[in-house]
């Protein structure tokens, strides 16, 4: 079957974002989007390490059979997160040390083996790819918004540069993390029933318009 | 014949391929990609300096990595220890002293370690010039410490407190000592102040 | 015996998992929706949990440390529990179909909770274990305690959470801040509540 | 050359790694069958065809739990097809073929509520209590005159997961657009005002009055009388 792509990077960004929708990866969501650096470093991360495992497990889904598939994915998942640490770690001195703390946090990332689970196991190899792709620009869009949320509210900077030095340390506590995830799904879910309405309203007069413009014609 | 097709075969043969393959491929590429002590510092100094320096055999005063059983025991206080000591463009009576400092006491009993340069002139301590992050074990909120953390030991207004004894702290209450405190990550920040404060002992403490 | 009460207090309230040190959020909130299955989620991951130091902690202490290949430790530990989370998963399958209709795709992530992972960590730590616990010395019994102490604490703070979800879904909530958002507001009230434990 | 990329790695170690993986994933591959063995449950693959074909929305408009619960109950013959409104044609289409159903792709639908009334309909007293239409009919069969009329509280807004239901001025009204014909509204009515009519239907009766014209007369200025034109 035709994969649709535009379907794919909607799902992705908006209508399932692995942070806001369908609420997964959020230990380090809560932990990391202190910062908003924070927020763009692991999703970036993340961003790559969920588009080669969906690959991975997109390639080998046949294979595997599915009494095992839990351990087989966790094994490619953490294999592939070992990897990429040694050879940041090797070649890419400085990007592993903005991307240091981060990349053993991702094999615990729910997000990838949700997705893996979910989608990879049942899509061909190039579906997957795109889906890992969105889902991971999702989950940066999402942290680094948060991020930045939380640190101009909790430290009174951006990106590290000093705003104004009025700090509310409740955004910086984990109380305060807990706090501003509600308020950003409740406004993204908003805002999401507003468009999907709008768009359902839109559709719909478009239908009937065409419906009646051809009865006036006969 | 029945038996490749059975389940068992199946199962065991993913499982065991996967594992056999991730296993092989960790271990030759961990041996492969191992980042030698000796590069470490090279990148360290590259960062000091920005570009990498040579230091030469008698210039090592202490290093842990080295096979000289006489400069490979680290000096320990009671903030940390300082793993190697170099001495670096050294021109007569004046160079820079790099330290690699690890302060203990952080988070869950985790250590940091930083690179601490120091500035001599005939053979004093002046200044502390630049403090960089080298690594750190079990410091899960190390994002919450940012660069001003470490520009703060170098800035001017604390060089006195330190020349004459004072050591660097986490706690509001200690006003003895010098206040550099990170809010939402007490326990790193007062290892990363462990660290310097090691370096402090060694050039200005009481030896 | 002091050693016991230790773990318990330590394992299930000062260092809760959850709501202390905030790993193992996603099935706390994905779960939480209905006392049942949030009770049912909470015992499989005490399960896991308790197998898994039961597991890892003899092969690291006595396999991997002797050989010194610890960095093979991630991926051991993480190929054992979502071994046991595959059994419990056809396990709960077979005996208990609503419980795991219930779980769904939560189930298959108790192997990245955090938590467990988290706590196998933890209980290989030498040096954090003694000063945690005021023992000599660590052994199999301490780690399987405090990892089924640990799963406990999971349990308490995911059907507390559970209580607390249902009474909250009666109230006449804004629409979009109903399900997950209502849910994170009490989980922050929830972690307040034990912020205290944290001081001790 | 190939030999010297390779020279650091200590083969030693590779082995025992090697040894220590296989022995493991081994033990656990047998552990994971062995339960996979006890605990067979016999799947019937038709429950898992139907699912997916279901829209999968776990509305509960079918009264199932979700829509795991109506295909098991659909493969049981337990349920009918048209009990699920959000699945298109097509999918129910292939649902029927699995079931071997005839399946005659009926009218796409959407709910309606028969009644026009709310503020212009006079009330019997003034209700202040829980705004919800279950616990106003407690009360003399609810505040309104017209023993039949909306009592405009909105229980079906509630239920309504689209948000297609509003009450607009004392009376509840379905946005046509966005229902999605699941049903959830129609059993949420304690006065089963609500029923589905086929999309293409230009106009439908808004009143379900079973009183005579004279008393829907001074009950509601738009109650119909009944006059058979």
């Amino acid at each position: 079957m035709k994969t649709n792509f535009k379907k794919i990077a909607v799902d992705g960004v908006v209508k399932q974002n692995p942070t806001l929708k369908l609420v997964l990866g959020t230990c380090p969501t809560l932990a990391l989007t202190t910062l908003a650096m924070n927020g763009i470093g692991m999703g970036l991360a993340v961003t790559f390490v969920l588009i080669c495992s969906n690959v991975l497990v997109s390639l080998l889904r046949k294979a595997i059979p599915s009494q095992v598939r839990i351990p087989a994915f966790v094994l490619i998942i953490a294999t592939f997160v070992t990897i990429v640490r040694l050879v940041l770690e090797k070649f890419m001195p400085d990007l592993y040390d903005s991307l240091g703390l981060y990349l053993p946090l991702i094999v615990v990332n729910c997000v990838i083996l949700a997705r893996a689970e979910s989608f990879a196991s049942k899509n061909p190899v190039l579906a997957s790819a795109a889906d890992g792709l969105f889902m991971g620009l999702g989950f940066t869009v999402a942290l680094t918004l948060m991020g930045a949320v939380r640190e101009i509210l909790g430290a009174g900077a951006i990106f590290g540069v000093k705003l104004w030095d009025f700090q509310i340390a409740f955004f910086a506590s984990s109380a305060g993390a807990f706090f501003t995830y509600a308020i950003f799904i409740a406004i993204f879910c908003l805002i999401e029933n507003i468009i999907s309405k709008n768009k359902k309203r839109k559709e719909f007069a478009l239908a009937t318009a065409y419906t009646s413009s051809n009865t006036e014609v006969k | 014949m029945s038996f490749f097709k059975s389940i068992w075969f199946r199962c065991i043969s993913c499982l065991l391929a996967i594992a056999l393959i991730s296993g092989g491929l960790l271990t030759i590429l961990s041996n492969l990609l191992y980042v030698s002590p000796e590069e470490r510092t090279s990148r360290a100094m590259a960062k000091i300096y920005g570009a990498p320096v040579e230091v030469s055999a008698e210039n090592i005063i202490v290093d842990i990595d080295s096979d000289d059983a006489s400069k490979s025991s680290p000096i320990t206080s009671n903030y940390g220890e300082l793993q190697k000591i170099y001495k670096v463009n050294v021109n007569g009576e004046s160079f820079d002293m790099v330290f690699q400092a690890q302060g203990n006491n952080g988070y869950k009993g985790g250590t940091i370690t930083l690179w601490v340069k120091v500035v001599f002139e005939n053979n004093l301590p002046i200044k502390i010039d630049k403090v960089i992050l080298q690594s750190s074990d079990k410091q899960t909120l190390m994002s919450k410490i940012g660069g001003d953390f470490y520009n703060r030991f170098t800035l001017d207004d604390v060089t006195e407190d330190y020349k004459n004894g004072k050591v660097f702290t986490g706690n509001q209450k200690d006003t003895a000592n010098i206040l550099n405190p990170v809010s939402g990550a007490t326990y790193s920040a007062n290892a990363g102040n462990n660290a310097v404060n090691c370096v402090i002992d060694y050039c200005w403490g009481t030896n | 015996m002091a050693e016991l009460i230790l773990i318990i207090v330590s394992a299930v309230f000062i260092n809760n998992f959850v709501v202390v040190q905030f790993l193992g959020i996603c099935p706390f909130l994905g779960v939480s929706k209905d006392m049942k299955s949030a009770l049912g989620m909470g015992l499989a991951v005490t399960f896991v949990m308790a197998i898994t130091c039961l597991i890892t902690y003899p092969i690291y202490t006595l396999i991997l440390v002797p050989l010194g290949i610890e960095f093979l430790e991630i991926i051991v530990f993480i190929f054992i529990i979502a071994a046991i989370v595959q059994m419990i998963e056809m396990a709960l399958k077979k005996f208990s179909p609503t419980l795991y209709n219930a779980m769904g795709i939560y189930l298959p992530l108790i192997t990245t909770n955090c938590a467990v992972l988290g706590v196998a960590e933890l209980v290989i730590d030498e040096a954090q274990m003694i000063g945690l616990l005021g023992i000599t010395s660590m052994n199999l019994g301490y780690a399987v305690l405090y990892g089924l102490f640990a799963g406990l604490g999971f349990t308490l703070a995911i059907v507390v959470m559970s209580g607390l979800r249902e009474r909250v879904a009666k109230l006449p909530i804004a629409k979009p801040l109903k399900g997950f958002p209502i849910a994170m507001i009490c989980a922050c009230f929830i972690a307040m509540a034990f912020y205290v434990f944290a001081l001790i | 050359m190939f030999y010297s990329l390779l020279a650091p790695v200590n083969w030693g170690t590779v082995g025992i790694v090697l040894a220590i993986v296989a022995v493991i994933a081994i033990v656990f591959a047998i552990l994971i069958v062995l339960v996979s063995k006890l605990c067979f449950v016999k799947e019937d693959e038709k429950i898992a065809a139907i699912a997916e074909n279901l829209a999968g929305a776990n509305c509960g408009g079918c009264g199932y739990a979700g829509c795991a619960d109506f295909a098991k109950a659909l493969a049981e013959g337990k349920a009918e097809l048209c009990g699920c409104g959000p699945t298109s044609n097509e999918g129910k289409a292939k649902i029927a073929e699995i079931l071997g159903i005839p399946f005659n792709d009926s009218e796409p639908t959407f709910a309606v509520v028969k009644c026009a009334g709310g503020n212009k309909c006079k009330d019997k007293f003034d209700y202040i209590g829980n705004k919800d239409c279950a616990s106003q009919i407690r009360l003399q069969n609810g505040k309104k005159c017209c023993p039949e009329g909306c009592l405009g509280d909105g229980s079906c807004v509630g239920a309504c997961p689209d948000g297609a239901v509003k009450v607009i001025n004392g009376v509840a009204t379905i946005e046509k657009e966005l229902c999605e014909a699941c049903g959830l509204c129609v059993r949420s009515c304690p006065k089963n005002l609500i029923e589905f009519i086929p999309r293409s239907a230009k106009v439908f009766v808004a009143c379900s009055t079973k009183c005579r014209g004279k008393e829907t007369m001074a009950n509601c200025q738009v109650g119909c009388i009944g006059c058979g034109l």
